[in-house]
């Protein structure tokens, strides 16, 4: 199969909805000629033309705004926020007004819209464009929250994000922009709400989000080496959660680690760990083990960073807690 | 510019009567301990929502506020699914689940009333933005306070707007109070208006207790913003009659002294006065009006009170087009 | 013990703090003649003029930013945002500066400010009117977030986290203003950071905070008849945690009921259940419960809102649960 | 109106210098690798800190934004400390926590960049309410951009300063782009100090490239604010000679197009052809101010590298007071 970059991905995905449903459009902060701050939107313009790919003044809450609006009378808005950090600006739109509108006004509400922000750290970008607060979005009743960890991923689930009609909070870690992987060329989307289990294994699972998967199957690949068997499964979509696939793979090995780059404090592996604590409680072998950043702002020094965000090392080692290995 | 025809002067007169006999009823059924929850009273307001609303389409898009029954009913919005709503039953605009704050109807173009100051404002925008977009020629109107206008939904939505010359018209009903905070205090300047050339785009102040003033000024600028011209932002000087919501006495801050002399300048007497002089309406014309209201109200009082509540399975419905 | 309402127990605190420090000073919305949408500022105005008792525009960003700027040159504001729901826009005040300057600056910053809010249903105020968010603010490193349940714990709370340097969160729930009980005449402060067990027992631990509390405490007498024994703990700050009081507690019954009004998912419950499956796994008799609201938007209709939110026979029930009684 | 002095003007001068050498050995050895993180570089609009800070004492506060170097040279804060910083060291004013987007010195009165667009304005807002509770005469100022004028923050900080009459100055660094978006695309109005008249405050345009008269306007409006007089928003007409960012080359956008005719108004020359023509600068000189500053400059470099990094056990400090 091909392999192209996570972002050339993304650009496929916009770029094939944009064709297939007038409806679709993309608005944001130097989405233009720019092509994002990550190039995430590059070449769209040329495409499709500044009507359908609009350069938005810095003004979040407004973009937010407008693509529920737009959506209200029918059209199928992508907004792009991009640092997640930034998300902060526009929460009462997301929050009160995205999220709340179908219930509120009592199911007649037309919501049909995507909401792109990328998060995560390990750039040097420091406190405020490097968070991690996915959290927050799964935890407010009428949002979908979306999180991809690889370029076939992205590209499937952006297209399901679009086609959806309820909001969708779409997660992209900075890290991966540039990572490639195969990418298949035909239309295929990927259902929102279905893990993957992206290594087998009979040890130990570990639930991985987004940037922390890629770290997660290195760790598990060295773990074999030390004969642990981890078994890795992606999410994929941290609400709705495919509980299902989730647990069966939690009950087979009777371990369970949770590795994400948010910090631990009411991170999403609180809800995870909560999960299992009610749903799988007897077959844990185990207290289950939590990778997550350090509760800290994340700092701009490079030798601070690195010790903020979990890392490969610190899934293996607590495997190896997890397993009883202390090495 | 839109000369005022006696059937929309007939029609702006017959609408602030049923705004203002809807919540006169509202606030008797409150009184009387049969609704939940708060309201917020519009009268005295009556004008601004019949002057502009005069103006539009059931396509047409409006975004509401916490004081959002006048614009609701100037908008179309029946009593029954309005008066049903108050009582939180299944049979209201929103099924029981919104209320008195959130009363809206996407098949009538009201996008519903936002709770947080000033969050409709960038939704009316967008709206705009969807209606440009699919070629329309409608337009989406954003009623918001005084006191919206310094929260930061306000500049946000406005400058998006005008940067992209949406068919958007924004309207400012300046009541002088944010809550119990007189303008004066939470803001510098005395004409809201004068906000517009932070934007590029006309301002207009209007007399917001004089219907026929209001319908000129908004059409002015509805027919702009469908024309392709941009919006308008237009500040309607105005006063609530009644406390900031139902309980709120207004005498902490000095409303109450301030009320009497509005009260003088009541709108619906005052256009009654000009149609009346314009010969374009009869005493008996004015009772049938009366009649048929009251009438239409006592049904919807009717209805709402026979109206089951939502069911128990209710509750988890409406989150998500599908349940998960 | 003279008993006072929980509003006349913060109007307390605060005046009480502006005698002392002529530092501390209030800004929020309609705080002024008004009284605050609650009257928990009722008489302050009076007695401390206008200059410290700053109605605002209806502006929370300016409010919280405000509020900074002037504790970054010295001032111990107190800022009244009224509605939690209102916070979502002042994120980013609160998140991006308020919690991060003291980190991101190096330490040096002056960051004495206390941000108040009041959260939590049941009075039919729909879905923008009556949230649960402080699961949001306790993932967020930097700040303190504090859950009074009762008049006491309230005025004791508020003025600890007044004289305290750093940000605090102060969560007060809408419910809770009007009830009375037992506050001290003297000074006295409650520290940040401390549990208490409000109610002991043996066959399960209740977690409750805010309002549950008093929910919980009447489920637990309720138990009681049955023969069923609860111990009910209030954490009252939910960061720092007072992990020690709760899991000692947890340890002794070996079972454990996490009670809160927010929605379940993501909320602050999740963090408790994974501490718990972390530090006190071998302890536990029985999968943990938690009693939270519904996950929906908080509806109007009080029918539905009374299904949405938790009630001490939710409490009840999930003890009953837990303990293996079912009936 | 405070009249240009010699001693002002020299130190203006200076100030200019220092803040383009600066720079210019930052993007230096970030381009040798050296840096970690971005750098958003400040030449060509380095008139506006320097006009502006020439009124200010170490007791006055400022407010900045991710293209802050300047500002916080202009300040007073050195280039060990800010140089350190960049090289992420624990010598640095923030211990190699903050980096570029966040340099800030508490006891300098620089209350640091925020790199969230706008988020500073209203901080400045806060710091001159502190200042009027504590009865002091001291100003705050905020710096921000042509694209920071449209977020919610610009307008709910402002609005509140005017309300209440605070010691506030504001300061938008109009260099035509918001990131790569010109000005004519994220709004529909050509001055931005135009925005003054939505808050009742005074609104002026200045010459962002001509040291002097930043000066002069600056100098009323601090003036005005320590007086009691409220607040000013100044537009400085600038531009920027670099891209958004260190990597950015500008092409997408235009902004290559327009440099060359911007960096013959290069504002450093500007003011040194003023002063020698005023005769208050010589050859020599001149030659000192830059030898002295590359001298500082190599030191700092210097300083920086041999600076250790944070320890491990940094990264558990400074999130509270004391540790939890
Ligand atoms: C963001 C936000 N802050 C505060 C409130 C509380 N609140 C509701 S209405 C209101 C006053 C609004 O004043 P104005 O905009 O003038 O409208 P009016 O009530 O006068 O019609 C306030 C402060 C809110 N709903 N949302
Ligand atoms: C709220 C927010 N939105 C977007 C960004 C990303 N961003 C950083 S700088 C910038 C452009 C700022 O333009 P302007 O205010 O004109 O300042 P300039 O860079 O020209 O000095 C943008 C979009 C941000 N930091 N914060
Ligand atoms: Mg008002
Ligand atoms: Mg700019």
């Amino acid at each position: 199969m091909r392999e192209i970059m996570f972002r050339e991905a993304l650009v496929e995905a916009l770029d094939e909805e944009m064709r297939r449903d007038e409806n679709v459009f993309v608005l944001g902060e130097d989405i233009g000629q720019f092509g994002g701050s990550f190039k995430a939107t590059l070449g769209l313009l040329e495409k499709h033309g500044p009507e359908r790919i609009r350069n938005t003044p810095i003004a979040e809450e407004a973009i937010v705004g407008a693509a529920l609006g737009a959506a209200l009378v029918g059209m199928r808005p992508v907004a792009e926020l991009h640092f997640i950090d930034f998300a902060t600006v526009a929460m009462n739109q997301i929050v009160n007004q995205v999220a709340k509108v179908r219930y509120m006004f009592g199911g007649k509400a037309r919501t049909s819209l995507v909401i792109r922000m990328h998060g995560g750290g390990g750039s040097s970008a420091a406190a405020q464009h490097s968070q991690s607060l996915e959290a927050w979005f799964v935890h407010v009743p009428g949002l979908k929250v979306v999180m991809p960890s690889t370029p076939k991923d992205a590209k499937g689930l952006l297209k399901s994000a679009i086609r959806d009609n309820d909001p969708v909070i779409f997660v992209e870690h900075r890290a991966l922009y540039t990572v490639k992987g195969p990418v298949p060329e035909g239309e295929y989307t990927i259902p929102l709400g279905a893990a993957e289990v992206k290594r087998e294994g009979s040890d130990a699972t570990i639930v991985a989000t987004s940037s922390m998967v890629g770290k997660s199957l290195q760790a598990a690949e060295e773990l074999a080496k030390e004969g642990i068997s981890c078994e890795v499964v992606d999410p994929r979509t941290l609400f709705p959660l495919d509980k299902e696939t989730i647990l069966a793979s939690v009950r087979k090995t009777g371990r369970l680690l949770i590795a994400h780059e948010a910090v631990r404090r009411c991170g999403w592996g609180a809800e995870m760990a909560a999960i299992a604590g009610e749903e799988a409680f007897d077959y844990l072998d185990a207290p289950l083990v939590r990778v997550c950043a350090k509760e800290t702002p994340v700092p701009y020094s490079p030798r601070l960073e690195r010790l903020h965000i979990p890392q490969k090392e610190d899934v293996a080692a607590g495997v190896r807690r997890l397993v009883g290995v202390a090495r | 510019m839109a000369k005022l025809t006696r059937e929309r002067a007939l029609w702006m007169y017959e609408t602030m009567i049923r705004i203002r006999r809807f919540e006169e009823r509202a606030i008797e059924v409150f009184q009387a301990g049969e609704l939940p929850g708060f309201i917020h009273p519009y009268i005295g307001e009556e004008a601004v929502a019949a002057g502009v609303c005069a103006h539009l389409s059931g396509k047409d898009q409006i975004t509401s506020t916490h004081r959002g029954h006048g614009h609701m009913i100037a908008k179309g919005l029946g009593f029954n699914g309005m008066m049903a709503e108050l009582y939180a039953r299944s049979t209201g605009y929103c099924k029981g689940k919104g209320g008195s704050l959130h009363i809206a109807d996407q098949d009538l173009g009201a996008l519903g009333a936002s709770g947080i100051v000033g969050g409709g404002i960038p939704i009316a925008a967008g709206a705009a933005l969807g209606i440009k977009l699919k070629g329309g020629k409608e337009v989406a109107v954003s009623f918001f306070g005084d006191g919206a206008t310094n929260i930061g939904a306000f500049h946000e939505g406005i400058n998006l707007a005008a940067a992209w010359r949406l068919p958007a018209v924004f309207v400012c009903e300046n009541n002088r109070y944010a809550q119990s905070t007189p303008q004066s205090v939470h803001q510098s300047i005395r004409d809201i208006a004068d906000r517009a050339k932070a934007y590029g785009i006309p301002g207009v102040i209007v007399d917001g207790m004089d219907a026929a003033a209001v319908y000129e000024v908004a059409g002015e600028a509805i027919g702009r913003a469908r024309g392709g011209g941009g919006p308008t932002l237009i500040e309607a000087k105005t006063f609530r009659f009644w406390g900031h919501y139902l309980g709120d006495p207004g005498t902490a801050y000095g409303h109450d002294r301030e009320a009497p002399k509005w009260k003088k300048r009541d709108p619906i007497p005052a256009l009654g006065g000009l149609l009346r002089k314009r010969k374009w309406l009869t005493a008996k014309a004015d009772e049938e009006i009366l009649a048929r209201v009251k009438g239409e109200l006592d049904a919807a009082v009717e209805f709402a009170r026979k109206s089951p509540p939502p069911e128990p399975a209710d509750l988890m419905a409406d989150i998500y087009e599908k349940a998960l």
